[in-house]
């Protein structure tokens, strides 16, 4: 799984990988060694993407699975 | 064509390449971003974006001014990773067979990178480092297009 | 700064040189001009200039953006003589500290310079050449800004 | 003087010393040997320049001056 921005500064990682089978599944595992970190990926105007699509709501996840948090986009320059 | 680059590049090369050769273009318009120094504020600007979707985003936004403008095709280069002021930012170049339609082809590509393209964008300033999100103003330029 | 030249010139190494160590400017609107083929019906365009009066009625009435649209400065480079069709006749950049305000800068500057500006335009076509007078959407353009 | 445009090809030249004292002086002064010319100077939107400076009306001209007849101006590009 993947961190951008702010969310990458809070975790001090920004690349991860995660065993996980849904979702679901991969933000109770963020939360059982990171609470705040989980936390702050289901605030306000956090997008996932999976495997490059933004995608909303549950979804399971492939073995292979991309998986993306994406904070507000700020605009490029 | 959407180019992302993580090293510095020439607006001025950029726009010398992209006019070589139009016999039929009459108008290109463009814009170019330079990272500020806001008077010593400003250190640097980092620019992050996401591999793989943040180009192929913005190529699907910028299909609409071809349809919108009726752009002959247009060049797009934006900076990731860490700029010192001065360095270029941005470089857009729509051609038109008209200004008009030049001029508003990149002005509604600018607010769409400027508030709503999938970068996240950090100044670093004397004081540290701060993670910007859109202000109300980008999402008011952004909107008079919708 | 205005300049008139009859030789052909590089609207990207003006850009260029433009842009060199701008570290508060943010925003560099330019609009380049190109001679149209209009696929074979033009061989040539013929731009004839009054020396020492064009770039000076061009100045002058340039001054009128500075305080407009608050420019810091700007570039304005016009070819002159006999141009192929490919070849730069204008080159023009405002820079502006927001991107809005250069935009409109660039435009009513290149409003002024299509329908206004002191230049006597010929046309050379393989039926012989034809001078051009402004057109009633050349005027309704240029009073937009009045 | 000097002429600009249609005027310079329809008179056949650009560039000729003309002794005259003032505007309509060099005026009747053309019409005694291109009348057609001289019309055309007259003619709807001509302007003209003493010393690059636009003038209108009747004006002397120093032994020096520099007289230009403009016709409509095109634009550039």
């Amino acid at each position: 799984m993947l961190l951008f921005g702010r969310l990458a500064d809070q975790a001090g990682w920004r690349d991860r990988v995660v065993e996980a089978s849904s979702l679901t599944a991969l933000r109770d595992a963020l939360a059982a060694v990171d609470p705040s970190l989980a936390e702050a990926l289901s605030g306000p105007g956090v997008q996932v993407a999976v495997d490059k699509a933004i995608v909303r709501g549950e979804t399971f996840l492939a073995a292979s699975a991309e998986v993306a948090f994406l904070p507000p986009m700020s605009g490029g320059w | 064509m959407v180019t992302l680059t993580s090293e510095p590049f020439e607006p001025g090369a950029v726009l010398t390449t992209f006019c070589a050769g139009r016999n039929e273009t009459g108008a290109v318009a463009s814009f170019t971003g330079l990272a500020r120094a806001e008077h010593g504020a400003a250190l640097a600007l980092g620019l992050e974006a996401y591999p793989g979707f943040t180009a192929a985003a913005i190529a699907a936004f910028a299909e609409a001014p071809w349809a919108r403008f009726a752009l002959q095709d247009y060049v797009l280069i934006h900076r990731t990773g860490r700029l010192a002021p001065g360095e270029a930012i941005v470089f857009v170049a729509p051609p038109a067979g008209h200004r008009r339609a030049a001029f508003e082809a990149c002005d509604f590509l600018m607010d769409y990178l400027k508030s709503r393209a999938p970068f996240w964008k950090k100044e670093h300033s004397p004081g540290g480092g701060r993670w910007i999100e859109p202000t109300a103003q980008d999402r008011t330029d952004a909107q008079r297009w919708d």
